[in-house]
């Protein structure tokens, strides 16, 4: 088990829950999608796991780190094993397109050689090599999206957290990242994806999570669906 | 390392308007703190010049002959403080006396005889011009045979160390007030500049960085902050000093000194803000 | 004509136009589509109508404000009547849900309680009431850009330029603000709506304006389309 | 108004860090200028002492009568400038000079008749205690009949009207760097308050707010930094004020001109300061 939810729960406003006693299992290697409403609870979902939040009540386990006994100090050690495409992209409005994607790899001390190489990499594969060195600012919508999703994918992550990654972009260029994200799942890393994006979700055999008013309301198995479709 | 330099001076770069302003309050702030050391420095040195004032006076017997004044003054010369010493004889005494009463030649005129005895003028080391010590040699001066009389001006030396006491102990109070606005004043800036970036400082926590990482280009900005600051003060304190020298002579601007503690504060100071500031910012 | 574009070509970086030689007509009371992929030059388009960005080349005019003669201070007056929701929303962070919406009526000067009513009835229209006292960064995606579609929709504009609006809203979210859109169009508005999302473009018959590369490439007229339908 | 109070008050709510700094920095700022005023006005009290010793004295012929005497005091008094008039007759002035002398008696029983003249002490109103003033005043009083000789103490009166100068240009200079420096600092501050707000500016443009709605708030935020800054420091001023006359009487603190005048120029200060910074980030 590489992420799990122990009866959590997340109240931000008092009497109102956010997430209401969730358990869920995520395993190594797994994809799957968290499908639900505006204000169903993803992104706090998520925001537990990278300990952006931490639950009210519960307990999560991420990689061996629980958030019971997890230290402050650790927590940098398990977000560069956690790559995360924020929902609102949460770029550094100071650095250009490159650099942001290296940040997440200069936090992690790497070579400035290995950095530059992967970096250039991930633009190619995002085709955004063009805008290597505009500031984000400088670029549309979709080209920031993308820059989010190469700072995520750049660090090579054990678990990946996609908050909504094709909102901003074109339904070909939607396609282009979820073959990227199908990609590195089949390298390894286990991939968890909110989205509303429908279609995606229906012409993928990967497992469903639905959630609504903070719960989780049906978990569909990658591999019945698979049958199904 | 190579990192958080790089990451300081591209910082300077992107955001030269907060660059320049933090630099400015702090070259003000610095500016302020060495006007202050060049009037306390200056403040001693008049301090100096009004103690070279304190001596002691011993009037001697008139029946000393000058084997017997030579002995005294060897004598004196042994105790402890004593700088040095100047023989007046009843005649220089007359001499300085008719010099001062020149105004008054009528005055002058009925004096008819010498009334004025022999004295010695005895400077005493900078360090025993305080009230005990001075009155401490003057006894042990007066308990000298052949010693008439011994007279210090009581009375000055015990206002000017009033003085000098109560001149340093306001110059202090000032110095720690405005040393405390500066630093209030740098590290409140400082802390500014870091609400203009908290935003970059949550992304880097949530992509990984550990709190160090996120902190030494905070740092090196503080101190290249100070530095600038530092050295910007010192130029513009430098320059105020050259145009008040035009109409004041004998002021003095320890150069070295001077220059240096103010960079050298500076940069404590902002790499010091720079390090209390950010920590609010850091915390997990 | 409420828009017109005339010859218009827009330059961010030398030797590259984000914007080539646009030329565009959008009557009064129209509803149309702006259709392209990532990059295409959709948002900048929207900026050169509230003037946000100004043309490098070329002219346009917007209810009889023309690009060439207008002064710095009837830029309020003109945006006051184009009503505009960002494509990253552009929330005041220091404003509760109630407040963004509500400032841009204050800026007209309007009288308090219009004000009051007019914002609690674009939140019960958007289902937002009980967010309206919680700042931009305690709601979710989907909500941000609810209060960002109610920030245009309050001061009823004479033209409504929608830059991505369903991006972050689940696909029932979304058929409820274009069902709002449809509304306000009815009884007047001019809308130009930039989005990738093809399901909603399809479903209804409107003009619609594909871009790439900064150019138009095509122009779908909305009766055609709905005689095709 | 209402609108600009309100949102005034809204930043101060929502922003307490960068509005506590601001004020913060104002404080300290206004406080150095503060202490320096507070410097300043006991400066030009102890000037005033001194201006106090400035006297003129006419010696008067031995051969005048009390009549002539009490006519040449009239005339003297009506010479302009002339405050006050003291006849010290030739035996006062014996008993003064054998005060003077009772350290050495030995001097004072040399003296066997009294040779020292009557004399007027003649105090000046202050306006005309400098170099020149006094010296047409002697001259007048000298060529009265009966008057022997006049002295008022060239050098003395010299020497004073160059430390009163010296003292005057060097407390202005340091009032006008402080000054400046405060200013840079206050408005600089304003300025990095307005940067942590520039997006806030940005989107309240697009939504189509003028220059003059947005502007409105900062300004009376810039006013109440500069209110609220300038309480404060008159706040610490006055405490340390207390604190230093535990140990040193006869300073004086003009409360009412002191604390009005730190507070009106923060105000001012602080609202200009805001003016200046925001033209900027107001430009279409
Ligand atoms: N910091 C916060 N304080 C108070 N309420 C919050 C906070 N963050 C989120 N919420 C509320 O919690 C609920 C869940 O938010 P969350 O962001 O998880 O929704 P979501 O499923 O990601 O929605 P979306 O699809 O719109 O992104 C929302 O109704 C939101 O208003
Ligand atoms: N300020 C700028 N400086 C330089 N280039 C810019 C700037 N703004 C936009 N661009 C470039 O202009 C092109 C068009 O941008 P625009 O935002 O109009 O695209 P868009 O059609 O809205 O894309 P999206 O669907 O991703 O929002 C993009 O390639 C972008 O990189
Ligand atoms: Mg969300
Ligand atoms: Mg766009």
């Amino acid at each position: 088990m590489i992420i799990e939810f122990k009866d959590i729960s997340k109240v931000y406003k008092k009497d109102w829950r956010a997430l209401n006693d969730i358990n869920l299992e995520i395993d190594k290697g797994e994809f799957a999608f968290l499908l639900g409403p505006t204000g169903a609870g993803k992104s706090t979902l998520l925001k537990i796991i990278y300990m952006d939040e931490r639950p009210t009540t519960g307990e999560i386990t991420v990689l061996n780190y629980s958030s019971k006994t997890i230290k402050g100090k650790d927590i940098p050690h398990l977000r560069r094993k956690v790559g995360v495409i924020f929902q609102d992209f949460k770029l550094l409005s100071d650095r250009n397109v490159f650099d942001n994607i290296a940040f997440s790899l200069e936090v992690t001390g790497a070579a400035k050689k290995y950095i530059k190489r992967k970096v250039l990499e991930v633009l190619t594969d995002l085709r955004l090599q063009h805008r290597r060195s505009q500031y984000p600012y400088q670029i549309s919508g979709g080209e920031q999206q993308k820059v989010a999703i190469g700072r995520a994918l750049v660090k090579e992550p054990f678990i990946l957290l996609a908050d909504e990654p094709t909102g901003n972009v074109d339904p070909e260029g939607s396609e282009e990242i979820i073959d990227l994200l199908k990609d590195i799942n089949a390298k390894g890393t286990t991939i968890l994806m909110a989205t509303h994006n429908l279609d995606i979700v229906k012409s993928l055999p990967f497992r469903v999570i639905s959630m609504e008013h903070g719960e989780i309301k049906g978990d569909e198995d990658g591999l019945r669906r698979k049958r199904s479709l | 390392m190579g990192y958080a330099v790089n990451e300081a001076f591209r910082s300077f770069k992107e955001r030269k308007t907060t660059t320049f302003l933090t630099i400015g309050v702090t070259t003000a702030s610095l500016f302020i703190i060495g006007l202050f050391l060049l009037v306390t420095v200056n403040l001693l040195e008049i301090i100096d010049i009004f103690k070279t004032r304190v001596e002691i006076t011993a009037f001697l017997k008139d029946d000393m002959d000058k084997e017997n004044i030579e002995k005294l003054q060897k004598e004196i010369l042994t105790i402890g403080g004593v700088e040095e010493i100047v023989f007046i004889s009843k005649e220089k005494a007359m001499e300085e006396f008719s010099k001062e009463l020149q105004d008054t030649p009528e005055l002058l005129s009925a004096i008819k005889t010498n009334p004025l005895p022999a004295s010695f003028r005895i400077k005493l080391e900078d360090r025993f011009k305080t009230k005990e010590a001075v009155a401490k040699i003057s006894s042990m001066i007066e308990n000298m045979l052949g010693v008439e009389e011994v007279r210090y001006g009581e009375k000055t030396v015990e206002r000017l160390q009033k003085i000098i006491t109560g001149g340093v102990i306001l110059d202090l109070i000032l110095g720690i007030a405005l040393g405390l606005a500066s630093i209030f004043v740098v590290s409140n800036t400082i802390k500014l500049t870091l609400i203009t970036r908290g935003d970059a400082i949550e992304i880097m926590k949530l992509v990984g960085a550990k709190s160090g990482f996120i902190r030494r280009p905070f740092l090196l900005e503080g101190f290249f902050y100070g530095l600038f600051g530092g050295f910007f003060a010192s130029c513009v304190l430098f320059g105020l000093y050259k145009l008040v020298t035009i109409k004041f002579h004998g002021i003095i601007f320890p150069v070295k000194e001077l220059v240096g503690g103010i960079v050298i504060f500076g940069c404590v100071l902002g790499y010091i803000g720079s390090a209390i500031s950010i920590r609010k910012f850091l915390k997990m």
